[in-house]
């Protein structure tokens, strides 16, 4: 039977997933900016399931929302990454330090 | 007018500095005459406090209270006793002093000069009125702003070290005693300065406020061991700067205990009385070698100021001693009327010393012991006026310098003798590095070619050392109209410190 | 008949006034001018203080004891101006006053040539206003004034010349080592008033017998006699101000100054304040045995060493000073036998005939055109006859030769020794007693060399060198590119203004004695100023054997000092007269102590070393040590650059990688989730 | 349902929202040479706002739409405030932008949107509204950061920002995820109510962690700040002036409605929290600022510190505590606009004057703009008489009032580092001579130099006479 | 027998383990391709799992607004930027073990405060929507319609935010290409287009024009 702790489990998997993604990732932007959609994926499932499990609406209705979010936040991401590598050629993490201290 | 004298007091200078920073640079007389003006103005008007202050009666009088925040319950209340009158027409007296001292040698941005210095005069009266302990504070940071631009634009070499330190010092200093007025705020759920003092604390209460009260003043004071940023202040102050930082703002700290550390934790107080005393006997002796061995003559002077204020301080606390453990409340009187007297003739004495030493700078331009000797060769008159000073500095009779630190030798000898004993090696120690310094400088042959060139004062600076000698010799000689003036006041502080609030 | 305040403030302010005219306008009025407004200060002042010791013995005047006006008033304790004029203070007015007006004189012709001359005699009248302050004080505030007064214009007369630094550092010297003993003289105020709860001479003396008893707490276990230790500590600021060892080693060196001001200051009245102090404070000194004893033995060491460093020197001035030190130490010896008239009885007889010496010697000074080494005089007798003369009154009443006014103050402090029990008093008479020929010694030596036998300068005529008069003053270094010894005209007579008041004080100088001393010394003439407790009044004792002045004469001739005295003569005679070169070779046999007499038992250097280098090297340690590197160093500084340090250590942490950007928020995720799990989670 | 009182009670957000469509459109039709007008426009708009803002409602706390949105006194003086140093932020920028070419649409409607953004934020009354709010203010600020397209470290910072802006909201979801399982419930009200019942209290504060993470990273609290230094200098200054102002009084306010108005009664865990993050704030922000040597960079660690001091309030967990921090939040919000404003009024076409060097001996050059700058500093580094030294000192009292006694004193430790770099600051302006042949032309905009001066001359004017605010700030909380 | 809920369990568990398994491969593959492919399949296996949940309108939304949208966009960008894929991967492996530790801390810390034992307790129970008596679908959008519709009309301007920003951080007029300015065109006025210049005869030689700027920056 498949219980709460089952999706919540693999939300937390899913959310540490992303977050080693983020900071193990130390070359490609775009990566990161895919580790964000993971962690956002992670959040949904937690909403769904308590959504489910607790069997009221909000849930859903907040995962609508970030799904929408979402999108609106990949179209500005990437195109924060567009004038990146127009700017410098290059998408690399470890490149982008010229801040710093 | 008598209503609100103290405001007009406060806001006089202040206000005045507006016409004086709109003259401009280009119109550098103008500023001058204005502010001189207003200097001027400011000390007519702190003079009506004579007749209009009863000190007879003593207490704080003169009254006048706004409320200034509803939501915290912070009053704009101004009320002074007959110490503060003594320390509002030192520092109106001064105020015009400096003014004058400042005309002609201060040629970059002198209108910025003179604004800060009458805003800086004008903040100093207002810690001397306030009787509402967030409004002290306001006034009492306030005033380090227009002495940080002072020292930083118009002083030596290494000025932007030396104000940097002045001021972080001072900062550092009473942003305890910022959460130790926090923390009697909440409990009294006011900062009006005599509620404060009829707060009920516990020992313990009172030995942290005592303590957060001690480091901000100590600072001010300055101290031992928290005195280092005063030389370096003093050294790199342009010489106004220098005469108002030793000859007002220290006494500020002095000040500050009677406001504060006396009425507030009156047991604490009494129980780290012997820390101050040791400290104001160390600030006496060793302050007093280190004077000797000074190069620069302003840093001698600076640490000479350590040294007197050590009088200060002494006379402050031994009164704790002498009322609490002895029962001698005359006594006490004694020694707190002694620091009183020499906070005011140590505002006299230094002031005049840094002029002194502002004049030799105008004309060479170094503060290097060893590049003077034989200045009296050819500035006979500024001797004069240097070797009395001097003379006020080592507390010879008959000049202010002596009358404070009589009265506190004689009370700490009620105290302690032993406490006396090193009290009264400034008799020695303070002859030695003052004289040793007037030797160098004054007397001998002119060697260094430069000296010779040395024209002697003129009117405008026989004008500000001569003001500065009146004082001296007229506290000197006669003390007592200004004793009788604090009389009562520092009866009423001695009866409040005998008052056991545990 | 009441003695009215006017009067007194005149005495006092006169000389002030006179002070002030010729010092802050000495252009508009001149040389003559400041001579001609400071003598005539003088000339009222000392009148006036003639009128006044008139009134009060002959005009039976009550004592004055009156407060012009309050300095402060706290609770019961006040101090005041006022002044207290009894037969003491009277003969003390008449003294300095009378002193000074003669010094005032005698300037006009010793610093003729001086630059300073204005200066000179505002310096003086200031000095004289001090000094009466101090003498007609009624209050220990006032004596302090007074006291450290006549200290500031001590500094600045000894470094009169203050292009010579030798006259500078001696200036320097004297107020710190005076300074040393006003140190002490305050504490003794401060126990005076902790005690007997007022500054008041009146109201103290009348508690004094309050103090029996009492204690002053030092330490836990000690506790000091109250009586003793005010003193003790009042003495301290005598042995200051009256050169008493060990803090005698400012008096030599101030002979750097004119040698007026050494008649006058560090001779006749100044240096004798501390005599007077002691004595005016007779009723506190009687309670205390202890104290008294102390004041004995240092007087006496002082009466006898001092004299013996007077043998070897061979500046003239020098040979007064040690001289002046010697007999200071007399004085204090008679303190401290309770004989205090007979201290104050010689300290008048000593004001007139060591102001005299001192003057003599300095009009020898003029006439060897300022060289004061006596080794280059001699033979002077015949060109100086005046001053030859007057000088050998004073010298023979230093020298306490009978009839002389010398002999009867000197004569009854070594009987007033020799009859006292007090502890101490066996030395202090051996001191005394030696010292008698000690004196004798060095003043005879003193006479022969500078006026007899052979004339050892040259006299070199030159022309063309009138400047050299205007800088004169700048002896040592200036001479030393002359020869020494060299003169450009024979010495000659020094001119009236010069010599009159020689004149004046070889009179009282010879006289003086045989008239006061009955009345000074055994007639309880000084009255209620001067109290002596019964048991121990030794003049009193000595008073019973007295008949008169010329019995006192004639019995003194048969006496042991005079015989020592008489030895002196006979040997010094022998020596400078006929056998000069005896003299070195006494020196080369006795060389160790000639090396320690003309080191001066290098008290001086001993003094220098520990506390002028000391106390530079002990503020040298503390400012280095303790203001710059423990306190700006470490704490200001050091935690200064620590914050910096730590500072540009955490700005690494911004590395500019988004992934430790991220790890840090991680980090403080993890760090949050751990914080919770061990504090409130499980 | 809705009904037309719930657009009433909404009324200047719907005004902001439509003039800014109004404002887009408008855009496309004008030719670059009328653009001044769309800036005057917009400040009119905004202006317009403040006045529906403070005169078109009644008091009290009213809700709209299902609770989804609240009106109370914290709301409306948050969005009075930003919608001011918005209105400033408009006037400073326009020289500053002219002269880079950046002087565009985009700018204004971007910012307004940002704007709504934190009304909506402040005015939430549902974890999804909160959601929304911040990140139509963070997406908006991401595409402001980025505006200067041409820019390098103006991508950087914004990708930067994204990056970790991203992480943050998912965070912020994740915590907001766990703690609706805990209740079953977004609005703030019911979760007020089901806390103390809840099941799983663990859940609920591990939840609460994860949103602390969220509001820390909008304050820019340690250790979730490091976005702050790089977006302040990346971004183009005008940018950094809002996010520096209008933002923190949406962080202060989103801070408020979770902790406060939704999870109060947890105050007890996130109190100490707060605590942990504000000592970390003070340290850092404080120390690295010392060795700045950009002085946008510079602010950004102030700003660090001051939201450290901001967080003393937040600690109090009392309507005092409270009023404290939006005090504090407010006057930061004021002092930041006044120093950026003259960082803004001092740079030109090719010259960005962020250096702190660049302000050598500015007394000389300006003594009125020195003066300014003084004030500012003086009043960041919290010296009397200036408004800021108040806000700290309200701060420093709700700690102690809260037991915080430690608090309070490493607040004061470490106001004292502060001093001094913004002492180095003032000492470079007047105390240092001007580099050669630096020419500071000032921006000659009269609105700027007006708008500018009053700014800076509040910060003294309040710190004599600012009692009313808090007043506001206290009744604001209390009714 | 098949138990219906064992199914489910079973489905669960292997549509979990494929989201586990492409989630890691989007953090670690080398080629950006592949990774956004792999995330492609996580979101599809995810939204199975959501379907498990009986969330059906999310779980297609998530496909259509997700796989369909965004994913393609990522796509695009990733192969529009040139990006060279074989340095992105460098150093990897160095970081792997501490991001390993941290996650690993992390997940721990995680799953021990969540307090998975309550949670396992909690089953399904029934379909809250089926309940209400509707559709999922119709089910959230009652909710969204009226109860969230504040939400819903933020959502829009976000929406718009996201054009607007997109639109003016990456819009750029390319040099050479010629574009229509209908303002400009309206506005034009005679003086814009012929300019009549007055010429000497004669010109010397200090009056020659200055040539025009080149290009503006």
């Amino acid at each position: 039977m498949i219980t709460l702790s089952h999706y919540i489990v693999l939300g937390a998997i899913l959310f540490c997933i992303s977050v080693a993604g983020l900071f193990i990732n130390r070359k490609n932007v775009i990566v990161l900016l895919m580790a964000i959609e993971l962690m956002l994926l992670a959040v949904n499932i937690n909403f769904v399931a308590f959504s489910r499990f607790g069997h009221d609406v909000a849930g859903q209705v907040f995962v609508f929302f970030i799904l929408t979010v979402a999108a609106a936040e990949s179209a500005i991401g990437l195109a924060i990454l567009v004038l990146l590598f127009r700017n410098r050629n290059t998408v690399n993490v470890a490149e982008i330090d010229s801040m710093k201290g | 007018m008598f209503n609100h004298l103290l405001s007009l007091l406060i806001w006089l200078p202040i206000v005045g500095a507006v016409p004086v920073l709109l003259a401009g640079s280009s119109r550098p007389n103008t500023a001058r005459w204005i502010s001189l003006l207003m200097a001027i103005l400011t000390f007519a008007v702190s003079l009506f406090l004579i007749p209009q202050y009863n000190a007879t009666t003593g207490g704080m009088q003169l009254a006048e209270s706004h409320l200034w925040i509803d939501a915290l319950n912070v009053h704009y209340s101004l009320a002074v006793d007959g110490i503060s009158v003594a320390l509002i027409l030192l520092t109106t007296f001064v105020g015009i002093l400096v003014i004058i001292g400042a005309w002609e040698v201060i040629q970059d941005k002198p209108h910025q000069y003179m604004a800060a210095m009458l805003v800086l005069e004008g903040l100093m009266i207002g810690v001397f009125c306030a009787t509402d302990a967030l409004l002290f504070y306001v006034f009492f940071e306030a005033m380090l702003i227009p002495m940080f631009i002072l020292i930083g634009i118009w002083g030596g070499p290494r000025r932007v070290y030396a104000t940097l330190k002045f001021f972080i010092y001072t900062f550092l200093g009473s942003i305890f005693m910022l959460i130790g007025l926090i923390y009697l705020y909440l409990k009294a759920g006011t900062f009006d300065l005599h509620t404060l003092a009829m707060l009920p604390l516990t020992m313990t209460e009172q030995s942290w406020l005592f303590f957060a009260f001690l480091i901000a003043f100590a600072v001010k004071v300055p101290m031992v061991p928290v005195h280092t940023w005063l030389p370096d202040a003093h050294v790199e102050a342009p010489t106004g700067g220098s005469v108002v930082l030793a000859a007002v703002m220290l006494k500020i700290g002095g000040y500050g205990f009677l406001r504060f550390s006396l009425p507030i934790v009156p047991d604490a107080s009494a129980h780290f009385a012997w820390l101050i005393i040791l400290l104001s006997l160390i600030a006496v002796v060793y302050i007093g070698y280190v004077a000797l061995v000074q190069e620069d003559m302003k840093k001698l002077v600076a640490y000479s100021s350590v040294a007197h204020m050590g009088f200060v301080t002494l006379g402050i606390f031994i009164a704790f001693m002498l009322a609490r453990e002895l029962g001698n409340t005359d006594a006490a009187r004694l020694g707190m009327q002694g620091a009183m007297v020499q906070m005011i003739s140590h505002g006299f004495v230094s002031g005049a010393m840094f002029s002194c030493i502002g004049v030799l700078y105008d004309r060479l331009h170094t503060r290097q012991i060893k590049d003077y000797g034989g200045v009296v060769n050819v500035m006979p008159w500024f001797g004069v006026f240097y070797v009395f000073f001097a003379m006020a500095n080592c507390g010879l009779p008959g000049t202010s310098g002596f009358v404070g630190e009589f009265m506190v030798i004689l009370a700490s000898f009620s105290a302690n003798p032993w406490i006396a004993l090193f009290a009264a090696f400034t008799l020695i120690i303070g002859a030695a590095y003052t004289l040793w310094l007037v030797k160098r400088v004054l007397w001998g042959e002119v060697t260094n070619p430069h000296v010779a060139e040395m024209k002697d004062i003129n009117a405008r600076e026989t004008l500000v050392l001569g003001g500065f000698a009146a004082m001296v010799l007229i506290v000197g000689i006669w003390p007592e109209p200004l004793i009788h003036l604090m009389d009562s006041s520092v009866t009423q502080l001695v009866q409040v410190l005998a008052i056991h609030k545990v | 008949m009441e003695i009215s305040t006017s009067i007194l403030l005149t005495i006092a302010l006169a000389p002030l006034v006179g002070c002030l005219l010729a010092g802050f306008f000495a252009k508009q009025v001149g040389r003559v001018g400041a001579h001609s407004i400071t003598i005539l200060g003088l000339l009222i002042s000392c009148g006036l203080s003639f009128y006044v010791l008139y009134q009060i013995t002959a005009g039976n005047a009550p004592v004055y004891n009156h407060t012009i006006y309050t300095w402060f008033d706290i609770g019961r304790f006040n101090a005041s101006i006022g002044f207290l004029i009894d037969r003491l203070t009277a003969m003390m007015m008449v003294v300095v006053t009378f002193v000074s007006l003669l010094v005032h004189i005698y300037t006009i012709g010793y610093m003729a040539d001086d630059d300073g001359y204005q200066r000179f005699f505002s310096y003086i009248s200031l000095f004289t206003f001090s000094m009466l302050m101090l003498v007609m004080s009624n209050n220990f505030l006032q004596l302090f004034f007074g006291w450290e007064a006549v200290g500031l214009v001590s500094y600045l007369l000894i470094g009169f010349w203050y292009k010579r630094s030798t006259a500078t550092f001696a200036s320097l010297k004297a107020f710190i080592v005076n300074r040393v003993g006003d140190f002490g003289f305050l504490l003794g105020i401060a126990a005076i008033l902790y005690f007997l709860g007022t500054l008041d001479y009146a109201t103290a003396f009348a508690h004094a017998p309050s103090l029996i008893g009492k204690t002053l707490t030092i330490t836990q276990n000690t506790q000091w006699d109250a009586a003793t230790v005010i003193c003790i500590l009042l003495f301290i600021g005598a042995m200051g101000k009256s050169a008493q060892v060990p803090l005698h080693v400012w008096l030599p060196d101030s002979m750097e100054g004119p040698t007026p001001i050494s008649a006058l200051i560090h001779a006749a009245t100044m240096v004798t304040a501390g005599i007077f102090m002691v004595a005016r404070m007779s009723p506190l000194y009687e309670l205390s045995d202890t104290a008294l004893s102390l004041v004995l033995v240092i007087g006496a060491t002082g009466a006898l060493f001092t004299g013996l460093i007077g043998i070897v020197q061979n500046d003239i001035k020098r040979v007064v000073a040690y001289s002046t030190l010697s007999q200071l130490g007399y004085m204090t010896v008679a303190l401290g036998v309770s004989a205090y008239a007979g201290a104050v009885f010689h300290l008048m007889t000593h004001a007139f005939f060591k102001a005299l010496l001192f003057l003599g010697a300095g009009s020898v000074i003029i006439a060897m055109h300022h060289e004061q080494d006596m080794r280059y005089m001699g033979g002077l007798r015949k060109y100086m006859p005046i001053t030859w003369i007057t000088m050998w009154i004073g010298a023979l009443a230093l020298c306490g030769v009978p009839f002389f006014s010398g002999f009867y103050s000197k004569d009854a402090i070594i009987e007033a020794v020799h009859d006292s029990h007090r502890w101490g008093s066996g030395y202090a008479y051996f001191c005394v007693l030696v010292g008698a020929f000690v004196t004798a010694t060095y003043t005879f030596r003193q006479m022969y060399m500078t006026f007899h036998g052979k004339e050892r300068f040259k006299v070199v005529e030159h022309h063309g060198h009138g400047d050299h008069h205007d800088d004169h003053h700048d002896s040592h270094d200036e001479h030393g590119g002359h020869e020494p010894g060299v003169l450009d005209h024979a010495p000659k007579e020094s001119p009236w203004v010069v010599t009159l008041p020689l004149i004046l004080l070889a009179i009282p100088s010879l006289f003086v004695g045989m008239f006061t001393v009955k009345p000074m010394l055994y007639g309880n003439w000084f009255g209620d100023a001067i109290y002596v407790q019964h048991f121990h009044n030794v003049l009193e004792e000595l008073g019973k054997g007295f008949h008169s002045w010329w019995q006192t004469g004639l019995e003194g001739l048969t006496q042991l000092p005079f015989i020592f005295v008489a030895i002196a003569f006979v040997i010094t005679t022998y020596i400078y007269l006929f056998n000069v070169a005896l003299a070195d070779k006494i020196k080369r046999a006795l060389y160790p102590i000639w090396v320690i007499l003309d080191r001066k038992y290098w008290v001086d250097n001993i003094y220098f070393a520990v506390f002028a280098r000391g106390g530079v090297m002990l503020g040298r340690m503390f400012w280095k040590g303790g203001d710059a590197a423990v306190i700006d160093g470490v704490l200001i500084d050091g935690s200064a650059s620590m914050i910096q340090r730590i500072a540009s250590a955490m700005r690494r942490l911004q590395s500019g990688y988004l992934y430790h950007y991220a790890f840090a928020m991680i980090l403080g995720l993890i760090l949050l989730l751990g914080g919770y799990w061990l504090v409130g989670g499980h | 349902m809705p009904t037309f009182n719930d657009i009433l009670i909404m009324v200047p957000e719907f005004f902001l929202v439509a003039a800014a469509c109004v404002l887009l459109l408008a855009d496309a039709f004008m030719k670059p040479s009328e653009r001044v007008y769309l800036h005057w426009m917009s400040i009119a708009v905004l202006a317009v706002t403040i006045y529906l803002v403070v005169f078109k409602q009644t008091g009290g706390t009213v809700t709209a739409f299902n609770g989804m949105f609240i009106r109370d006194g914290v709301a409306s003086i948050l969005k009075v405030f930003a919608l001011l140093t918005t209105i400033l932020v408009f006037i400073y920028a326009r020289p500053y932008l002219q002269d880079r070419k950046l002087f565009v649409g985009e700018f204004y409607t971007l910012t307004i949107f940002a704007v709504i953004g934190v009304m909506l934020l402040v005015s939430a009354g549902n974890l999804i509204m909160i959601y929304l709010g911040l990140e139509l203010l963070t997406l908006s600020s991401y595409a402001l950061v980025a505006l200067n397209r041409d820019s390098s470290l103006s991508s950087e910072a914004a990708i930067k920002y994204f990056v970790l802006g991203a992480l943050s909201s998912g965070m912020l979801l994740y915590g907001m995820s766990m703690v609706y399982g805990a209740t079953g419930t977004l609005s703030l009200a019911q979760l007020h109510t089901a806390i103390p019942s809840s099941t799983m209290p663990h859940l609920l504060v591990f939840g609460l962690i994860f949103m602390i993470i969220g509001i820390a990273f909008k304050l820019g609290a340690a250790p979730f700040h490091m976005w702050i230094p790089d977006v302040y200098q990346g971004a183009p200054t005008p940018v950094t002036t809002f996010i520096g102002s209008a933002s923190k009084l949406a962080a202060f306010g989103m801070a408020y409605r979770l902790l406060e108005t939704g999870m109060g009664d947890l105050a007890q865990h996130w109190q100490l929290m707060l605590a942990a993050l504000a000592v970390l704030s003070l340290a850092i922000g404080n120390l690295v600022a010392i060795v700045q040597t950009n002085i946008k960079r510079l602010l950004a660690y102030s700003t660090i510190s001051h939201m450290g001091y901001l967080l003393l309030g937040l600690v109090n967990a009392t309507p005092e505590g409270y009023s404290a921090a939006m005090f504090y939040a407010i006057s930061y919000a004021l002092m930041s606009t006044a120093a950026f404003g003259v960082i803004l009024a001092l740079s030109r076409a090719g010259f960005e004057s962020e250096e702190i060097d660049d302000f050598k001996g500015l007394n000389q050059r300006s003594p009125w703009m020195a003066f300014l700058m003084m004030l500012a500093l003086f009043s960041l580094a919290g010296v009397p008489p200036m408004f800021g030294f108040f806000a700290k000192l309200l701060v420093l009292q709700a700690a102690i009032h809260a037991g915080m006694m430690w608090l309070a004193i490493v607040g004061a430790v470490f106001a004292i580092i502060g001093l001094y770099y913004y002492l180095r600051v003032v000492k470079v302006m007047y105390f240092d001579k001007p580099v050669e042949g630096a020419q500071v032309r000032l921006q000659p905009d009269f609105t700027l130099r007006v708008a500018l001066s009053l700014n800076a001359l509040v910060l003294l004017a309040l710190g004599l006479w600012w009692g009313p605010l808090l007043g506001w700030c206290k009744q604001a909380f209390v009714g | 027998m098949i138990d219906p809920q064992m199914f489910q369990l079973v489905c669960f568990y292997a549509f979990a383990a494929v989201t586990v398994l492409a989630a890691l491969s989007v953090i670690t593959l080398r080629n950006s391709v592949h990774a956004v492919l792999a995330l492609v399949l996580t979101f599809f296996s995810t939204a199975c799992i959501w379907m498990l949940a009986e969330a059906e309108f999310l779980a297609i939304a998530l496909i259509v607004v997700y796989v369909g949208a965004v994913m393609v966009l990522f796509l695009f960008v990733v192969m529009m930027l040139d990006i060279d894929q074989e340095k992105l991967r460098e150093g990897f492996v160095k970081y792997l073990p501490v991001g390993l530790i941290v996650a690993i801390a992390m997940l721990v810390e995680m799953l021990g405060l969540i307090g998975v034992r309550i949670m396992h307790a909690q089953t399904m129970g029934d379909n809250p929507a089926t309940a209400a008596g509707l559709s999922n679908t119709a089910w959230l959008g009652m909710a969204l319609y009226s109860q969230y519709l504040l939400p819903f009309e933020v959502a829009a301007l976000i929406l718009t935010v996201g054009v607007i920003a997109a639109v003016a951080l990456t819009l750029r007029q390319r040099k050479g290409v010629r574009h229509q300015q209908a303002s400009e065109q309206v506005a034009v006025k005679a003086s814009d287009r012929v300019r009549i210049i007055k010429m000497a005869a004669e010109r010397s030689a200090d009056s020659e024009p200055t040539p025009a700027q080149e290009s503006k920056p």
